[in-house]
């Protein structure tokens, strides 16, 4: 297989850098990793994930759609797309990986959404296995393994070296734009940590979580369960969850008046928010129980439902972590089959 | 910032004028053939205790560079203490903004009553030339906004 | 790169016709004449007025109609209240169509069709009806059953006057909330009308209203021997996409504005009750 | 004192004083707790929780739960109290319909701060005479107490409980805090400094909502970055003006009335450190107009809605503090 040894790492990155934009995770003053453009000297992060997730690549935050000049009674309108340039995002985790999967179902099926096609198309993935995961890691739940991550091109660390496997066409591309820096090399090593780290994915406090419980077949079972009540009584309506969670793709479209035009963009929305569904003449989820409601049964019945039983999390234990109040889709999940 | 090369630079000053005082000493100065800069833009509100702080900022997302605000003397506001709220309101804004490392020169409060046409002007030409200095509004920009 | 859903035409607002005091009729062209696209009966379009906002409206206007499309809007928000300060030579942006339609060249032909409208609620109706009514041989008997609140209420009142009531195989059944000078025809809600008139129960049914009118319409209907699997309506919720992405619109896993906005009452008698 | 708790929460639900108790709920670790609403004594024994992670402050939720029919019992620390005070003043709870127990404060434990040591696979945290232990599945580990604590409890202002109907516990003081060090530290820098420091704090910002959502002061029913008529309302940070023009008019709005609770940071999913514009407020009110602390009482007036002939003017900005 081929690897590179990890004292090499940072010419492997100045190497991809030189040609493309390249996105690794790096620690942040206070702690936290997150994606930063790779520049000399910086250095992949110890931490497990980043706080915020990659479906900001492919689907950030807020992005301008189209522009319009208004003159009058007239109106002219600007598409103001431009091609993306190519970039790698490397050192993405198996669920994060999984979640772009995910975003495709929604954006890439008909009418296929051309801004979030246009960052995939030019995007490659360079996934990293994981060999240290935490307790509120449950990928597994969902079919996922960090050992072996999707993405357009697999990396795992073991001993000494960093080893590469191409997934993709794309991935092969990627492989051999660095084939110069890599060297052939045994896969001994490589093994015995993929075997490690799948003994300790069994000792995970989260380990048993299972989804036969959840599907588009329990639509009317769990809508009407009285536990949602008593699960969204603290529920502070704030989006923490929805915008640090890799799946969820909601979004709002919005003008903003510049003075010398409109610009009409879009940004993340979230579902637990009260104006999500508000309209003129009212809103058919008034309280925060039908919007805490909406959340969780989106990702556990309706996308199943419509995507051949697949499900909307990818278990990376995000919202475990950074919910205010520490309500989450585990306890979720826990009190609903807990008739 | 660079100060002292933008002599080219004419900055954009919004003006908040109470309607009862200020306003009125604009007029004044209008009428006393005075001059100030023809870039102070005056909008006119019923009370300097009309100016909520989003105002200010607001302002300054639109392109302002300046941001004064205008009230009657204290102890003379039409409202009776209108503007004694405003002068606890936007000082403690105005630390804000300075706590932000928003430069301090750019906002201001001055008390100008209708008789006072050459405070008035006196007040826009010396505060323009403040602002003038500092150059451009660039930390509280707001770049959708930045004439193309 | 293909053009995206989310960039919207430029229409031309070439006449505005008041229908009552809160309901106008917009039509709109193609700024070089001719309809921006083309829809079938019962589909939607995004109208937008750029700083204001978005919104889903039903296109009133019949896929028949070559040269225009309308749209019939209440004023009722904010958007709303702009599109009615309009003025004709207005241009607002459209994007569009979206949802599905009513099955008219499918399930619904060959059938009696009886159409329930009540107020704002014939909008999306007066689709299906002019396109069944230009398409006469293709459908049975036609009833329309409309009620407002009052006369002055009733929308497209010039049109069901002159057009629909007098053509041959339609029946038309006004009524209104509350008796009123210069009105001498039925007076009262428009479910209990429904029941006094008794249809006929192999009519298949369209139904368009405020909520309410279509929960005590439907129980009606039952009451009379109507199926569910006979009766369609049209939904809406908040919209911002169009196209099943933006997450918002769902009633259980159907998005109204891709599945929906038309649905028949055994489908969403399976969804949660969320609307 | 979580057993003492629980058996005298058991008591006011048996004897009919209250209906329904506000206090912490176990989670899926020993750190994930949840703030909850118990009506049964089995609720009680099975899930109430009081240790080293139940930092969060229930009194907002006081709002929505006074409204309700019968009492409520709320178990607040000192911090909390401050804010159930300001609530009241501002008529914004029932304060009749409310008992409540003062418990004892903090310091609260951060678990962030523990994963921020690179320690993971947490299943167990134990506070060992102020030596905490943190199990996980790789081992054992070790840390002091106090380098683990939450950043509002490390300037803790007040043990004091400023409203309740029943103490447990012994009753502490107000403390002299070194609340302000860090207000001072940045007003001590230049200009540009300070705008460098918040330019990589707020650029963080993910306007998740989570700071106003929480905040004990925040509880307009409608708020302006909501209504679609204010002009404002655009949801997402999309240019630096947003965030600052958000977290300086969130800051501003609770100015006066913010009794300094720490949530807003506690809970910021970024770790933007928004406690700090809060403060800059409190400190500039107590050196321009006098010592005030919000929620310490019930009558007084907040400051920026009275004023005195003689106030300071605005220009006073400009002559302090380093240009």
């Amino acid at each position: 297989m081929l690897r590179i040894s990890a004292d090499k790492l940072d010419s492997l990155f100045e190497a991809i850098a030189a040609k493309q934009a390249l996105y690794i995770p790096a620690d942040r003053e206070d702690g936290e990793a997150e994606y930063k453009k790779y520049v000399s000297g910086m250095k992949l992060t110890s931490r497990l994930n980043t706080l915020r997730s990659a479906k900001d690549f492919f689907f950030p935050q807020t992005e301008d759609i189209v522009e319009f000049r208004m003159d009058g009674k007239k109106i002219e309108v600007n598409d103001i797309r431009k091609e993306c340039e190519d970039f790698v995002i490397f050192g993405v985790r198996a669920c994060d990986a999984r979640s772009f999967t995910i975003l495709d179902k929604v954006y890439l099926v008909d009418p296929v959404d051309s801004f979030y096609k246009n960052r995939r198309d030019h995007g490659t993935v360079v996934t990293m296995a994981c060999s240290r995961p935490a307790e509120t890691c449950f990928c597994q739940t969902f079919g996922i393994d960090p050992t072996a991550p999707e993405g357009d091109c697999a990396c795992w660390k073991a001993g000494n070296y960093y080893y590469f496997k191409a997934n993709t066409e794309k991935g092969q591309v990627f492989i051999d734009s660095i084939a110069g820096l890599l060297e052939e090399g045994d896969t001994a090593e490589l093994d015995s940590t993929v075997a490690r780290t799948r003994e300790i994915m069994k000792k995970l406090p989260l380990a048993n979580l299972s989804t036969e419980n959840f599907g588009g077949d329990k639509l009317n079972e769990y809508f009407n369960s009285d536990k949602w009540a008593e699960l969204s009584e603290s529920c502070l309506g704030c989006g923490t969850c929805t915008f640090v969670c890799p799946t969820c793709q909601c979004y709002d479209i919005k003008d903003f008046n510049t003075g010398n035009g409109i610009k009409r963009y879009r940004c993340w929305d979230s579902c637990m928010y009260s104006d999500f569904t508000k309209m003129a003449h009212g809103n058919p989820r008034l309280t925060q129980l039908e919007r805490f409601r909406q959340r969780f049964m989106h990702k556990l019945v309706y996308f199943p439902a419509n995507n051949n039983g697949e499900f909307g999390c990818v278990g990376c234990g995000r919202c475990l972590s950074k919910c205010p109040i520490s309500m989450n889709i585990v306890k979720v999940m826990k009190a609903l089959e807990d008739k | 910032m660079q100060v002292n090369d933008n002599k080219d630079f004419q900055p954009l000053i919004v003006a908040f004028c109470c309607n009862w005082c200020s306003y009125a000493g604009a007029d004044l100065s209008g009428t006393n053939r005075l001059n100030y800069p023809t870039n102070v833009k005056i909008i006119r509100v019923p009370c300097s205790c009309r100016v909520n702080p989003m105002f200010i900022l607001r302002a300054f997302q639109r392109g302002a560079d300046g941001v004064i605000l205008c009230g009657c003397h204290p102890g003379d506001c039409h409202y009776t203490s209108g503007n004694y709220f405003t002068r606890r309101r936007m000082t403690l804004l105005f630390s804000m903004l300075d706590f932000l490392g928003i430069e301090r020169d750019r906002t201001r409060v001055e008390w100008v009553s209708a008789a006072e046409g050459a405070k008035f002007a006196a007040t826009m030409n010396e505060f323009t030339e403040a602002v003038r200095k500092l150059g451009p509004n660039r930390r509280l920009e707001d770049l959708r906004c930045r004439k193309q | 790169m293909n053009n995206d859903t989310l960039i919207p035409y430029v229409g031309v607002v070439t006449d505005i016709r008041i229908d009552t005091p809160d309901v106008k009729t917009f039509r709109v062209e193609a700024p070089e004449g001719g309809k921006l696209f083309e829809h079938m009966p019962g589909q939607c379009a995004m109208l937008s007025i750029p700083g204001v906002g978005e919104a889903m409206f039903s296109i009133t206007s019949s896929p028949t109609n070559k040269e225009f499309m309308e749209f019939s809007i209440k004023k009722c928000g904010c958007l709303t209240e702009w599109l009615h300060a309009m003025e004709v030579g207005q241009m607002i942006t459209v994007r569009g169509p979206y949802g599905n339609a009513f099955p008219v060249e499918t399930e619904l032909k060959g059938k009696d069709l009886l159409f329930i409208a009540g107020g704002i609620g014939l909008a999306p109706l007066r689709s299906v009806i002019n396109y069944v009514r230009d398409k006469r041989e293709n459908y049975g008997d036609i009833q329309i059953i409309y009620g407002s609140r009052s006369k002055d209420d009733l929308v497209d009142y010039q049109e069901i006057l002159n057009e629909w009531m007098t053509d041959d195989g339609v029946e038309v059944d006004l009524t209104i909330d509350n008796a009123q000078e210069g009105w001498d025809g039925h007076v009262g809600f428009v479910p209990n009308y429904v029941k006094e008139l008794d249809p006929s129960i192999n009519k298949t049914v369209l139904i368009c209203g405020p909520p309410i009118m279509i929960k005590f319409t439907l129980a009606g209907l039952k009451e009379l021997g109507f199926k569910e699997t006979q009766v369609y309506t049209t939904m809406e919720l908040r919209m911002k996409c169009g196209v099943g992405k933006c997450g918002r619109c769902n009633i259980g896993n159907k998005y109204v504005c891709k599945d929906g906005p038309v649905f028949r009452f055994d489908q969403l008698g399976e969804l949660p009750d969320e609307y | 004192m979580q057993k003492a708790m629980i058996e005298r929460a058991k008591q006011l639900l048996a004897d009919g004083t209250v209906k329904r108790v506000i206090g912490w709920k176990r989670g899926e670790f020993a750190y994930d707790i949840t703030p909850a609403v118990f009506e049964t004594a089995d609720e009680l024994d099975r899930d109430f929780v009081f240790d080293d992670f139940t930092a969060a402050n229930v009194s907002k939720y006081l709002v929505k739960e006074s409204r309700k029919e019968g009492k409520v019992l709320a178990f607040l620390k000192p911090c909390d109290t401050y804010s159930l005070n300001q609530l009241t003043k501002e008529h914004r709870v029932d304060r009749d319909n409310i008992y409540v127990i003062g418990v004892p404060g903090g310091p609260k434990l951060d678990i962030e701060k523990i994963k921020a040591k690179g320690i993971t696979g947490i299943t167990n945290v134990r506070n060992e005479n102020y030596t905490i232990k943190v199990e996980t599945i790789y081992g054992t580990e070790e840390l002091p107490f106090y380098e683990a604590i939450m950043d509002k409890c490390a300037s803790c202002k007040s043990k004091k409980h400023v409203t309740y109907d029943e103490l447990m516990g012994e009753e502490g003081d107000v403390l002299d805090s070194n609340r302000f060090d860090m207000v001072e530290k940045l007003e001590n820098m230049t200009s540009q400094e300070r705008y460098d420091f918040w330019r990589s704090e707020l650029s963080k910002c993910i306007r998740c909502n989570a700071c106003r959502n929480v905040c004990p002061a925040c509880t307009c029913e409608n708020c302006v970055f909501d209504n679609p008529k204010s002009g404002i309302d655009n949801k997402a940070p999309a240019d630096s003006f947003e965030e600052n023009m958000f977290h300086i008019i969130r800051a501003f709005h609770v100015a006066g009335r913010c009794t300094d609770c720490g949530e807003c940071s506690r809970v910021c999913p970024q770790h933007i450190p928004l406690h700090l514009l809060n403060r800059k407020f409190i400190k500039d009110i107590n050196s321009l107009y006098g010592e005030y602390q919000a929620g310490a009482d019930t009558t007084s007036k907040a400051p920026l809605n009275e004023y005195t002939t003689d106030d300071c003017e605005a220009s006073i900005v400009h002559e302090r503090g380093v240009e």
